[in-house]
């Protein structure tokens, strides 16, 4: 690793240089992963370092890239497969619910999957419909996956690791709003891992809790500057982790607050959000001194003209926090 | 004479079907039958697609669009397969590279104004650069997810068969397109029916920085038609009049009811694959040099010029008179202004359901709007 | 309609066969949707009445299927097809979130696909892991799509028509478990439809609110029973329509009971259950004397030789209601 | 004689293969170099498979099983793959039908196992009746959904490639399964990549009622090889010897780094689709007679018959023996007893996560268990 700062997209292309390096079971594949270096960078320089065996620019197909790389890992190999973007996932979408995430079970442990499946999610970009979408729900649905997105470099490079050292199928989701806005210097150390399932609390806080991951952490951090300007203390939690979600760091934080606003960008029937909020009122009812809100992407295909009109705006969060608050 | 009542290009000819011969003259097995002002037509369609691209990549630098796939290259194809059609009657399913198309079958103003988000787009500014859609011009509007529009339009050309239409669809794609499963579905399914349906490749032979090569392991699209019991034509992509003629051919042939065809035309992209791509990276200038040594519109200024239908004087006056329609369109569609908040919540379904009304209204509150 | 009782794979198919002889424009379409009438025979006879250009054989493959019959819709005819299992709807996927729901968006409304996409969905019938799947969660989060779920023969009969006759695409699920477990009289009016967006309170009651769809409402009735033999008395709502769902119905029903059981067969997490439990908990927190309760498919892939233990069953709906009570 | 340094098979030919003609006789180009005890073997196996759907049968009507989609009229496929393959060495990626293979692969204990949802099921019991695996026998567990255990199978085959093993792997599908969109796209990564896979087709002429000429418009599977640049072999599906001669030679070709191929075997489904399918309702009995005619076993019993290898007596004797160790091994899955509730939540992660653990002990307090 550097040791100076490096964004969130070079942490994902250093951690997959060095666990290549360490182990020559890791095989990178997807569409434009080779001489482009995948058309964010994430998987530059590989291909020369490592070979066409063990980067592969695959043909045009979602459903290949997906179903070879479990009939990698069911050999043995550690495949970490890109799809070029989330909203393309979805002619892969078979392989990942049928293959990936069912395949331990069906075979009773005999095989299984640790695929990596990395893609960029999430809007801001300018990219209409068809690049900006964020499909976490469809994956935290799925029994038999895991699911992450980090918001940092540091938690990119920890995240990673730990799905590529893991067991199972984990479904990486790559804010790719966040790849290069911000720069840190990530942990040299080789085993440095995120754990899956470990949520961070970023800001510690006593009247609302904000939750929230990816890209939206961003307009949170906003958010709970400007309610400490106006003297309210949010604590800010970063899940990281969307199935398993961290249960414990949640519950605590609303046992202190009494609030919960769940941010998220993802359209909110049915969501992450919905999970996380029906959660809190499942478990924290006595707790709770105001309804936990959702702050989400509107149920609409995501727009282009209205790009930045969609995301959840810190005045969105911050309406919702001071209903809350207010109730 | 060619005559289009029988099949007469061969279907998986060894050679690529070429009817402009290195001399750049007509070497077609019958007469050409296109008048005059058609061929000049042809060259006016060419030259208006690479100078859109032009117009294009200056709205890029202004600010004006954010975002180009240009067709340059592609201009021979992108001609043959809209002279070949029915204009406003045949159907086009279209991707993200097809905007010279585009413009041939509706016109600079639809096409600008999608381009541009303006409050003039018919698709109501909904989607990225490239995404262009006309019901009135029988273009079907683009997703950017590939090979996505081809089931489609095999539903479609299903349907003029069931409502006893003479309409034909055509649909267009690049080579990578062709390696998705749904690529595959939809070729079957248009044999197994008979649907009137022709499948154009826009074949350049890269998928961003991916090869044909490795894409597939056949040589030529064409030949992939075999897997489906339907015909396929091997097409010099840089020779307009060869695929006017194929297309020609295989879409009256579709209009009849003798079913599907997939034709393979081989051109190449000038360009990086998009404004956002940098294509030094993957492929080399000499590639590149070499390709436009086979400029489809070069290539047939100078077919017309030796049959005295084109000088000079009259090329540039004609690319004079273009651009000033492009840069009118494009101002046209900057006139009318940009797409209202409101837009954001119509059309997702035919009546907005509470859950929308309430985000659209919670929407105008943050924003001030109506 | 026969004046008979029906059951609901019957009340389906005399629908289908009214729907296309009254309308020209209607074409059924999916895999041995022909000769075979359906492997579930929701079809059956169609092929007969209404000859091979509009009653369509299928090769198999969901993506053509789905794919086509958004092409026939842009062109004005009015296309039922037919998923033979909710489990294979993976492969149209694609074509359902990027066609289907998206294509009325897109296009500024020049374009829509009011296409009906049939399935019967659910599990306890000993199908295992791929012909028991319960995948609403996926098309209640894609916004563009409405999906519904009836669990009578009359409502069959009225979401089919209101689906057949709409201006959107509709999910329409058929909770395999009930297809032939019920006959009724469907009423015998052609102008007879079930709105899409309203639920049905089967059956008035003050002190909980269980509410549910599909298949599940039989364990559902059998609760609110064995509650009633019990003193307690439990309002129990049919949502019926997943999406648009009928916040009002809900709410009001909540507003008097102030508790919640919200029971479904699909997996919990990120699901329809955790929409509404989510929503009551953000509308309903004042009126809320416990949490509302999910009781649902457990976050597994379905089970086979546990068929019958995966399915939320009589006692845990009586425990999860016993819990909001005692609260 | 058959070596197997060429292709002795020509792809693509006009005439599907055989090398038992019509009077039972070897008609091969080559002398036949299987042993007499081979030859004896392969007999045991195509009547082991029959035998196995007649036990299957009996488990179904005493409730012991719950589905079958029987594999009868698929033996000669069935054993011709399963013996061209080394055996718990070369990989199976199967579908549905093939519990016949699967036995032949494995053992009749692991496949009743898996039939009669036994505790002593390798699978967990996870899966309805039909759906077998076996790590240690190199077959995939079976998934219900058509093709989508193809693209699976080729990563497997390229993960062979990368480890520098000369493990081949075969995957089994049928007719039907070629219209999918995931047999195309893994088809074609075979051929880009060369990977060591033959893809075999179980082509029956139908998938459920659907007839071949309604699912593609090609006459065979074969052909559809072509647009992958893959060998096709067309086999007369009842011929044993044909079958496995031509597995033999696609597998070890493809061992040798020569990359995948498509054997398309002309099968014929004798039963229903499953066991709750009624094919009466859109298939002729004179069809399905008339393909009994050409059943694999008789014939082969009359191609061993003319060389004396077999005669009534030893067939009684064969069949009682298969059909008494069906019996037991089905027995054996039965005393094993039947799946515990924990079962339920194990392996659908290699660890639980709280939120199963918390669900498990919901069941358990329920249902009473540890
Ligand atoms: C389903 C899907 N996967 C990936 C992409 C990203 N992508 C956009 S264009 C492209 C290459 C397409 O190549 P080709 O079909 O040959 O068309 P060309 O751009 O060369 O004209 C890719 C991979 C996409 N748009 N859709
Ligand atoms: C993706 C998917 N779609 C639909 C089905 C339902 N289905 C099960 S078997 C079958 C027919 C398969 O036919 P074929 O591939 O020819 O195999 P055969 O049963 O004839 O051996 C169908 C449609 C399925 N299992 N998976
Ligand atoms: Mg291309
Ligand atoms: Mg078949």
């Amino acid at each position: 690793m550097p040791s100076e700062p490096i964004t969130l997209i070079k942490a994902i292309m250093h951690t997959l240089d060095q666990e290549m390096a360490r182990n020559p079971n890791v095989i990178v594949l997807g569409e434009d992963v080779g001489r482009r270096g995948g058309v964010f960078l994430g998987t530059q320089g590989l291909l020369e370092r490592y070979g066409p065996e063990r980067v592969i620019d695959m043909p045009l197909a979602e459903g290949a890239i997906v179903g070879a790389a479990v009939g990698m890992a069911s050999q043995g190999l550690r495949p970490v497969a890109e799809i070029q973007f989330a909203d393309y996932v979805y002619p892969g979408f078979d392989q990942i619910t049928t293959q990936m995430a069912k395949l331990r079970y069906r075979s009773g442990g005999q095989f299984s999957a640790p695929v990596t499946l990395r893609m960029p999610t999430g809007g801001g970009v300018g990219g209409g419909q068809h690049h900006s979408q964020s499909p976490e729900a469809l994956f935290v649905h799925t029994a038999g996956l895991q699911t992450v997105m980090p918001s940092t470099p540091t938690d990119a490079v920890g995240l990673l690791r730990s799905a590529m050292r893991g067991a199972d199928p984990v479904i990486f989701l790559e804010p790719k709003r966040l790849y290069r806005s911000v720069k840190e210097v990530v942990p040299a150390e080789f085993d440095f891992t995120v754990p899956i399932g470990k949520a961070m609390v970023r800001r510690i806080g006593a009247d609302v809790t904000l939750i929230s991951y990816g890209a939206c952490m961003l307009e949170v951090a906003r958010a709970a500057d400007e309610m400490a300007r106006a003297g309210v203390s949010a604590e800010v939690i970063d899940l990281r982790s969307l199935l398993p979600w961290d249960r414990d760091t949640v519950f605590e934080s609303i046992t202190k607050t009494g609030r919960a606003v769940i941010v998220a960008e993802a359209p909110g029937k049915a969501s992450v959000a919905s999970e996380i909020a029906a959660s809190i009122a499942e478990s924290c009812l006595d707790r709770l001194r105001a309804p936990p809100m959702r702050v989400t992407g509107f149920d609409t295909p995501y727009p282009y003209a209205q790009d930045k009109l969609y995301l959840p705006s810190v005045t969105r969060i911050l309406n919702a926090a001071k209903y809350a608050i207010d109730y | 004479m060619a005559t289009w009542q029988d099949d007469s290009f061969e279907a998986f000819s060894e050679q690529s079907i070429s009817l402009i011969d290195a001399s750049d003259r007509w070497c077609g097995a019958f007469d050409l039958d296109l008048d005059d002002s058609t061929l000049i037509g042809f060259y006016e369609d060419l030259l208006r697609m690479r100078l859109l691209d032009e117009r294009l990549n200056t709205l890029l630098r202004t600010g004006k669009t954010s975002f180009l796939a240009p067709c340059s290259g592609h201009e021979a194809a992108q001609t043959g397969i809209g002279r070949a059609m029915r204009r406003h009657h045949d159907w086009l399913f279209p991707y993200y590279r097809d905007q010279g198309l585009a413009v041939l079958l509706s016109s600079a103003d639809e096409v600008l104004a999608q381009f541009q988000a303006s409050c003039s787009d018919r698709n109501k500014a909904r989607q990225m650069p490239g995404h262009p859609g006309s019901d009135q011009a029988h273009i079907f509007t683009v997703a950017s997810s590939i090979a996505a529009q081809i089931p489609p339009a095999v539903g479609a050309a299903m349907a003029k068969q069931i409502q006893r239409s003479d309409e034909v669809v055509v649909t267009t794609f690049g080579d990578g397109a062709t390696s998705e499963g749904d690529w595959h579905t939809a070729m079957n399914l248009a044999a197994v029916r008979k649907a009137p349906i022709v499948f154009a490749c826009e074949n350049n032979g890269y998928a961003i920085s991916v090869r044909l090569a490795a894409q597939t392991a056949t040589a030529t699209i064409a030949e992939k038609a075999r897997a489906y019991g339907m015909p396929g034509y091997r097409v010099d992509g840089m020779d307009v009049l060869a695929c006017h003629y194929v297309m020609k051919q295989v879409i009256e042939r579709a209009r009849r009811g003798e079913g599907p065809a997939l034709v393979d035309m081989a051109v190449y992209r000038y360009g990086p694959h998009s404004s956002s791509d940098d294509d030094s990276v993957y492929r080399e200038a000499d590639e590149v040099a070499a390709w436009k040594k086979r400029d489809p519109i070069d290539r047939f200024y100078r077919f017309l010029a030796a049959r005295e239908l084109i000088d000079e004087g009259a090329d540039k006056a004609l690319r004079d008179r273009i651009k000033g329609e492009l840069a009118a369109a494009s101002e046209r569609a900057g006139a009318a202004g940009t797409a209202p908040v409101e837009w954001l919540f119509d059309d997702v379904l035919a009546e907005l359901p509470w859950h929308l009304v309430d985000q659209r209204e919670l929407l105008l509150g943050e924003v001030g709007g109506s």
